[in-house]
């Protein structure tokens, strides 16, 4: 018992955390309530995909720099199939496109043998030029279902639908994979890649596997931005270094073969909030910036602290 | 006005460091402060997309704010919050550019009618035919699309005019003066530059390399214009594109939470063309022109008829409730 | 041992770049065989059993599996035909369990749990992370996970290098068993004892070629020395005769009543200036923290450590070094840096310290180099990057990197892990050489033999506790071997 | 072991380039250059006489003119991916330090000015070295943070500054934009802070520690090495670069703005693996960092100067630094 809540004590630092803000937020602003917290989820959307997408990778033991540029691409593709087709064709081509996307960016890693890092960074220029090449100016139109789907909380009264379809989306590509051999290889991939491969572990599939996957939550990020705007943007997000901030924050090691998905959601969320109480306390906005930097470089130097100390008894 | 009367207005923005959206944030802190019944504005200021400015509003409303002044990072993604805020009956204006939702108010700069009204110079100095160099600003966002679609109107009012280089700067001073360097070593000549606001650099790239000047079409940012009265054998043409707009956004906003709202929803500032070859065109730059401004800010730092804060308060950059 | 020949490798050829590793190698296991394949450092055998495990890709060659040519692409392959490695580097994930360990090579857990028991490790808890458990469990894990899938051919390379000697027992023993139920088994060792335990035949590797094989019978060292080196070398016993009492004069490290929760309870020594005392203990007894205090990784919970009569406490391993101790590590891993050259690796400590930070005195680094080479005689011919030369090779350039420095006194830890015997013979010495330039040398060891050969007097730890000091005359290996048990009837001494 | 007798050609142009991984990269530089004199005939090779008659070499000019910032700033990169970190606060250093520059000039003058514009990058530096090597915080979220952070407080600083005006200093105008025998004067610049690099690199203990602990930190803190002081050391020196840098830019755009040098940090660290440099530290070389930086120019250049779509020009952009470092890769690893 004391072992499940060591491994897991930064998630639980985590959630507390997200507990106390919430409580701050309620007490800033009395009217706080369903409304708040379903734009907050509305709000997490996209950084939530983009942030299960990168923690796949760093997981394996890379890097994904194109998560944002590969988000821009399914978020124009599915603006643009969407007003030409019916939804749910156009959303499993999206999906597929961003599966596409991801193995190409695995199968580069893999075949090039050039460091994830820039092979990423090379391709961050590729999926943003495709954006561009897919839709020169914002514009399509998402299908209103889409739109509809990640407003309220009909899905489980209480809860808002856009917490309800973050979790689904991601458990549904993750869990099924999480426990099986393949999950197990992507860990230990990331935390031995010579081991792995004497283990018996196919080091070059496990590896396209987790950028492929990747590339799917990138697909889910595209399509609630598509959702969320109801239009495609060509322009890549801010999605790139606030997932790796996220990644950091929730308890995953660059470098690979420790974390989880959950860590990191969680850390999306305490930013997101973050942001909502700044906004309320009408702080000037060049120090929100600082904040929020603070914020980052505190929350992980605390954790390295901690865990030092931790290593140390 | 009732005097008592104390609002918050929200306002938000997807893009910093940019002189010109510096210079609008503080035209709307300057314009809240000078405007008895604004009791506190709450800035979301920051880089980011259309999702993020939804979050923004979504902010912004949970805040309680009695108008949002938005300068919107696309005229259609952000329906969904503005209507919710209308729907709490807060008041909704658009500064800059328009927003598509039933019943929000525009106050915008007309960017189409910016790049057709520097264009239509530009091609008329060069004779009606000529190579022309065109320097955009960010693939895929709104306001290069509005321009874009200005400049082709000029265009194809002139159609011995033939642009040989056109690129988009990322509206980066740097990137502009590099690639402006680029065309000249090609050799190929050309007769005119038309920009999209990344104007100084590219009269610095022709100083420097020792080519002679073409004429320049660019904006009223100070720097720009400075070089317009200094630079021997610049001819060129500032369109004035005020980043004051935001001042009276907050004008507007009061107008309506006073009951004053206008019989339009939709408000265009049309930009003015101060060029340097005439007489009159002189004697505005030199009246406007300020070399202590920040040279990425425009020199229009008000909008006539709509704000009524004096330079200080707008250099100030300080709005009511200490933000 | 039947006639059915499990498996025949042969013409095997190897290069790295332009370095040929193998140029001809050939192997033949039958079942029921133990196999030793000996060699140099560098032979080329480490590289062998990764070709025939499809750990590496093959150059060249052939390899028959039961009399039918496989081409084995990756280790997973080589696990279904039969072929099942332990490597030299411990090969199991460290940041996941025991349990998801063995789901990812979908070895047998009942099976695995009989072995680990069977090996003598009894604590061994499923949720353990690999990463945090000691060298010694690992290679046991790693043993038990080959045995648990039922291999044709066993392969071990250098398997017993970092176990203390009841491990080492338990292993051989369960090894041979294996073996008379119908295994065939490859054994990599550069301790001699162990081959004539446990091995029916040999094959010996020299420059990347196999240049013979051997029955082994009592007396078969000399001719494998010859085979190994191309050359006869002495292998007669040198006993140390230096006397105890010589050691007049002050200790230069005296250590009281040192603790360190949980593992060390209290250990008090002296080590005086010229003497090479050794350090024997199981496995987990202490040793490991014992020389992690005196290098400075982390202070003791309590106790004393005088150096030249000055009290200490270090945090670092720069403030050991400062008091003149330094460490060489029992994993050469942990004191090498694999891409640099061999020159860089040993002039490491000349620039550690601020005032050494600017222009680097390249004269004097070269000489200072150039002697601890020599002196170490180092095969410098893959130099430009330390991780392409041998494993003693790269053993020699750890020990070599203080020598070129100076030093005043040296915590070995087990420094001949893994070392051929020549390599080893030219280390005893060297130790030796040392002590007599005023050195003290602190000299853990898992090969008893070594205590006669290279100290003074070693002090036994059980249990966290000196429970006997033995002189170097008397260390015999079965009086070491019962100290170390504990059964011993006198008490710790300083 | 023996070595080989007769080693087929391929091996050893491969090791020879293995060995010295700057050829294989300048022959692909000469490629570009080729490959665009041929899209555009006349831009490389002619002599350009300019307006006060000074014969010049017009665009291979602009070429190493605009490389230098970048160069600089792929040192920051190269230094730092030693030690298996990396500095994404370059490129906002730089911006601040040719901001905080040319608006104190305005205010207190050129030399005050430009000492403070180099200490806010040293102060910058110091505190990444300080969560890097002292608090142990990964160099990745580091410097993303302090980026952050300083960002805030550069447009914090914009505020106080909006009626200062702003002032390029001459020397630094000279420097940016001035030209001898043709060449840009940033290489007096350049010249001796490359030389200092090199030397650093391969001749100096504090070198062989950034080496050292980018291969193995433990093995270098058993060898005595406090290791905080050298991340301490490195990330400081590392600001002040960025700082010297930004210092240059201002000078060769000769305009401030709030994310003057931001763009160049992504191509810096472009330029950095490309020249070969690795980010698992331990390997790296500056001369290729530069031929890297070189490479880049060429293709903005090619890209700027080709009709496309935009699409199509940011998509080629990356496919081709893919292309470029896979080639190396492929041909400098001989395993
Ligand atoms: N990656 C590599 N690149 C170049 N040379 C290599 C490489 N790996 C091994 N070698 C060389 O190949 C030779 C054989 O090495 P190998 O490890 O097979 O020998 P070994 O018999 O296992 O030695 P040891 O007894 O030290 O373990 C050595 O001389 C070594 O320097
Ligand atoms: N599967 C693999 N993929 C890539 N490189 C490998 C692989 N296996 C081994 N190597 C490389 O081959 C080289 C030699 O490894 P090897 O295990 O033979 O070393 P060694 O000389 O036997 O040393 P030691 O005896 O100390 O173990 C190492 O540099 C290692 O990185
Ligand atoms: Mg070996
Ligand atoms: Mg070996």
């Amino acid at each position: 018992m004391s072992d499940v809540i060591r491994k897991n004590a930064w998630v639980a630092g985590l959630v507390a955390l997200l507990a106390v803000l919430l409580v701050v937020t309620k007490l800033i602003q009395p009217t706080f309530g369903v409304s708040g917290l379903e734009s907050i989820a509305r709000a997490a959307l996209p950084f939530a995909f983009a942030t299960a997408g990168m923690a796949v990778v760093v997981i394996v033991g890379g890097i994904d720099l194109s998560v944002a540029s590969m988000m821009a691409v399914c978020a124009v593709a599915a603006a643009v199939l969407m007003e030409r087709m019916a939804g749910v064709p156009a959303l499993l081509i999206v999906l597929a496109l961003g599966l596409v996307m991801g193995f190409l960016n695995g199968a580069l890693i893999v075949l090039t043998r050039v460091p994830d890092i820039v092979v990423t960074l090379a391709m961050l220029f590729v999926w943003e030029g495709v954006a561009l090449l897919i839709l020169e100016t914002p514009g399509g139109a998402a299908s209103d279902w889409l739109e509809q789907s990640i407003r309220g909380s009909f899905l489980v009264p209480g809860i808002p639908n856009a917490l309800v379809v973050t979790i689904i989306c991601v458990a549904v590509v993750w869990l099924p994979i999480r426990r099986s051999k393949l999950g197990l290889s992507i860990y230990a991939t990331g935390s031995d890649e010579l081991a792995a491969f004497r283990s018996g572990v196919a080091i070059g599939p496990t590896k396209i596997l987790a950028y492929s996957l990747c590339g799917v939550l990138c697909a889910f990020g595209g399509l609630s931005l598509a959702a969320l705007t109801g239009i495609g943007e060509p322009v890549p997000g801010p999605y790139l270094l606030a997932s790796v901030a996220a990644v950091v924050l929730g308890g995953v090691v660059l470098g690979g073969g420790r974390g989880s998905l959950l860590g990191p959601l969680i850390a999306v969320y305490i930013l997101r909030i973050i942001r909502t109480i700044l906004t309320l306390l009408a702080f000037d906005p060049n120090v929100t910036t600082i904040i929020e930097g603070v914020i980052m470089v505190g929350v992980v130097m605390l954790g390295t602290a901690a865990m030092m100390r931790g290593a140390q008894q | 006005a009732d005097a008592h009367k104390s609002y918050t207005i929200g306002i938000s923005n997807t893009v910093q460091g940019n002189g010109w959206r510096e210079q609008m944030i503080c035209a709307m802190r300057a314009q809240a402060l000078v405007e008895g019944d604004v009791g506190n504005i709450i800035v979301a200021h920051r880089n980011t997309d259309s999702a993020g400015q939804l979050e923004d509003l979504n902010n912004l409303i949970e805040a309680g704010v009695d108008a949002i002044v938005l300068n919107p990072s696309n005229p259609d993604a952000l329906n969904s919050a503005l209507e919710a805020a209308m729907a709490q009956d807060i008041v909704v204006v658009a500064v800059d550019a328009g927003v598509t939702a039933e019943g929000a108010y525009i106050l915008s700069n007309n960017q189409e009618e910016y790049a057709y009204l520097g264009a239509r110079w530009l091609f008329e100095q060069v004779g009606g035919s000529g190579d022309i160099v065109y320097m955009r600003g960010i693939a895929g966002v709104s306001a290069d699309t509005d321009r874009d679609n200005g400049f082709k109107r000029a265009l194809a009012e002139f159609p011995d005019i033939n642009v040989v280089h056109e690129v988009f700067t990322g509206w980066q001073q740097d990137q502009g003066k590099q690639q402006m360097f680029d065309f000249l070593a090609t050799g190929i000549p050309f007769d005119g530059v038309w920009t999209s606001g990344i104007d100084n650099v590219i009269v610095d790239a022709f100083v420097e390399s020792g080519a002679p000047l073409v004429p320049i079409v660019g904006a009223d940012n100070a720097g720009f214009v400075q070089y317009l009265t200094e630079v021997n054998g610049l001819v060129g043409a500032a369109v004035t594109n005020p980043g004051s707009v935001g001042g009276a956004g907050i004008a507007l906003a009061v107008d309506i939470l006073n009951g004053e709202a206008p019989a339009n929803t939709t408000v265009l500032v049309d930009p003015v063309l101060w060029e340097n070859g005439t007489d009159a065109g002189r004697a505005t730059i030199m009246a406007a022109q300020n070399p202590n401004l920040d040279p990425e800010w425009p020199v229009s730092v008000t909008v006539p008829g709509w704000t009524d804060y004096t330079m200080e308060q707008i250099i100030a950059c300080e709005g009511p409730g200490g933000s | 041992m039947s006639d059915t020949v499990l498996l025949d490798a042969y013409g095997i050829a190897k290069s790295f770049g332009a370095v040929h590793a193998l140029t001809n190698a050939r192997l033949r296991v039958r079942a029921g065989e133990v196999v030793a394949l000996m060699g140099a450092n560098g032979a080329g055998k480490s590289t062998f059993i990764k070709i025939i495990t499809g750990a590496l890709k093959p150059g060249s060659g052939q390899v028959l599996i039961r009399g039918e040519e496989v081409r084995v692409g990756n280790p997973a392959q080589a696990r279904k035909s039969g072929l099942v490695p332990v490597y030299q580097e411990p090969s199991l994930i460290p940041d996941l369990d025991v349990t998801d360990n063995l789901r990812l090579g979908d070895t047998p857990k009942e099976s695995f749990m009989k072995w680990v028991e069977e090996l003598g490790i009894t604590d061994l808890n499923m949720s353990d992370t690999i990463g945090e458990l000691p060298l010694a469990t690992l290679r046991i894990l790693d043993l038990a996970r080959a045995l648990a899938s039922e291999p044709d051919v066993l392969l071990l390379d250098e398997m017993t290098a970092a176990l203390p000697a009841d491990l080492v027992e338990r292993v051989l023993k369960v090894v041979r068993q294996q073996a008379n139920e119908g295994m065939g088994v490859i054994y990599v060792s550069h301790r001699f004892n162990e081959i004539l335990e446990l091995c029916d035949t040999a094959s010996v590797l020299r420059d990347g070629e196999t240049v013979g094989d051997l029955t082994i019978e009592a007396g078969v060292e000399e001719r494998a020395v010859e085979l190994m080196l191309g050359q006869k070398i002495e292998l007669g016993e040198r006993k140390i005769t230096t006397d105890l009492r010589a050691h007049s004069g002050n200790p230069r490290v005296k250590v009281r009543n040192l603790a360190i929760a949980p593992k060390v309870t209290g250990i008090d020594f002296d080590l005086y200036p010229g003497e090479v005392l050794g350090v024997v203990a199981l496995e987990g007894q202490g040793q490991d923290e014992l020389f992690d205090i005196l290098a400075g990784f982390y202070p003791a919970t309590s106790g004393l450590i005088e150096v030249n009569g000055k009290s200490m406490s270090f945090k670092h391993p720069a403030d050991a070094i400062a008091a003149g101790l330094t460490l060489v590590p029992g994993n050469r891993a942990d004191a090498l840096l694999a891409q640099r050259s061999v020159r860089e690796n040993i002039a490491l400590p000349f620039s550690v310290r601020l005032p050494t930070w600017g222009a680097l005195k390249l004269r004097h680094e070269r000489e200072r180099v150039q002697f601890a080479i020599d002196k170490l005689q180092i095969d410098t011919r893959a130099e430009g990057e330390v991780q392409r030369l041998s494993g003693g090779n790269q053993q020699k350039v750890t020990i070599g990197r203080w020598l070129a420095t100076g030093v005043e006194t040296l915590l070995l830890f087990d420094p001949t892990r893994g070392i051929d015997v020549r390599t080893k013979r030219q280390i005893y010495p060297l130790v030796r050489e040392l002590a007599a330039k005023g050195a003290s040398v602190l000299f853990y060891t898992s090969e008893l033999d070594e205590v006669s050969l290279a100290c003074d007097r070693a002090i036994v730890i059980f249990n966290g506790q000196i429970v006997d000091v033995i002189d170097a005359k008397d260390a015999d290996e079965q009086t070491l071997m019962r100290a170390a048990y504990g059964l011993t009837s006198r008490e710790g001494v300083a | 072991m023996s070595l080989a007798s007769a080693d087929s050609m391929m091996v050893r142009v491969g090791r020879y380039l293995k060995d010295n991984p700057v050829v294989p990269l300048l022959l692909f530089l000469f490629l570009l250059i080729a490959l665009l004199e041929i899209m555009r005939p006349g831009i490389v090779t002619p002599y350009r006489a300019s307006r006060d008659g000074i014969v010049s070499m017009f665009w291979v000019g602009n070429l190493i003119k605009f490389a230098i910032p970048l160069a600089m700033l792929a040192a920051c990169q190269v230094l730092t991916m030693l030690t298996a970190g990396i500095d994404l606060s370059a490129g906002i250093v730089a911006t601040v330090a040719a901001f905080v520059c040319a608006t104190l000039s305005s205010i207190w003058g050129v030399a005050p000015a430009t000492i403070i514009a180099l200490l806010t990058g040293l102060l910058v530096g110091l505190v990444n070295g300080f969560g890097v090597g002292i608090v142990r915080v990964h160099p990745l979220i580091m410097t993303l943070g302090t980026g952050l952070i300083t960002t805030g407080c550069l447009q914090v600083y914009q505020r106080l500054v909006i009626n200062a005006g702003s002032e390029i200093p001459a020397f630094l105008a000279w420097l940016g934009t001035g030209r001898t025998l043709g060449l840009p004067n940033g290489l007096f610049l350049f010249m001796p802070f490359a030389v200092f690099i090199l030397w650093l690199m391969r001749f100096t203990g504090f070198g062989r520690l950034l080496f050292a602990l980018g291969s193995n930190e433990k093995a270098t803190k058993l060898s005595g090495v406090r290791a905080w002081q050298v991340y301490l050391a490195l990330y400081a020196l590392s600001g002040l670069i960025a700082a010297l840098a930004g210092l240059l830019y201002l000078g060769m755009i000769r305009q401030t703005s709030l994310s003057l040098a931001n763009p160049l940090l992504l191509p810096s660290v472009a330029a950095a693996v490309i020249g070969g440099t690795s980010i698992f530290g331990g390997r790296g070389s500056f001369a290729g960092a530069v031929v890297g930086a070189l490479i880049i120019r060429v293709l903005d250049t090619m890209l700027t100067l080709m009709q496309m779509p935009e699409g199509a020009r940011t998509a080629l952009f990356g496919a081709i630094i893919l292309a470029v470092t896979a080639i190396y890769v492929r041909l400098t690893d001989t395993r």
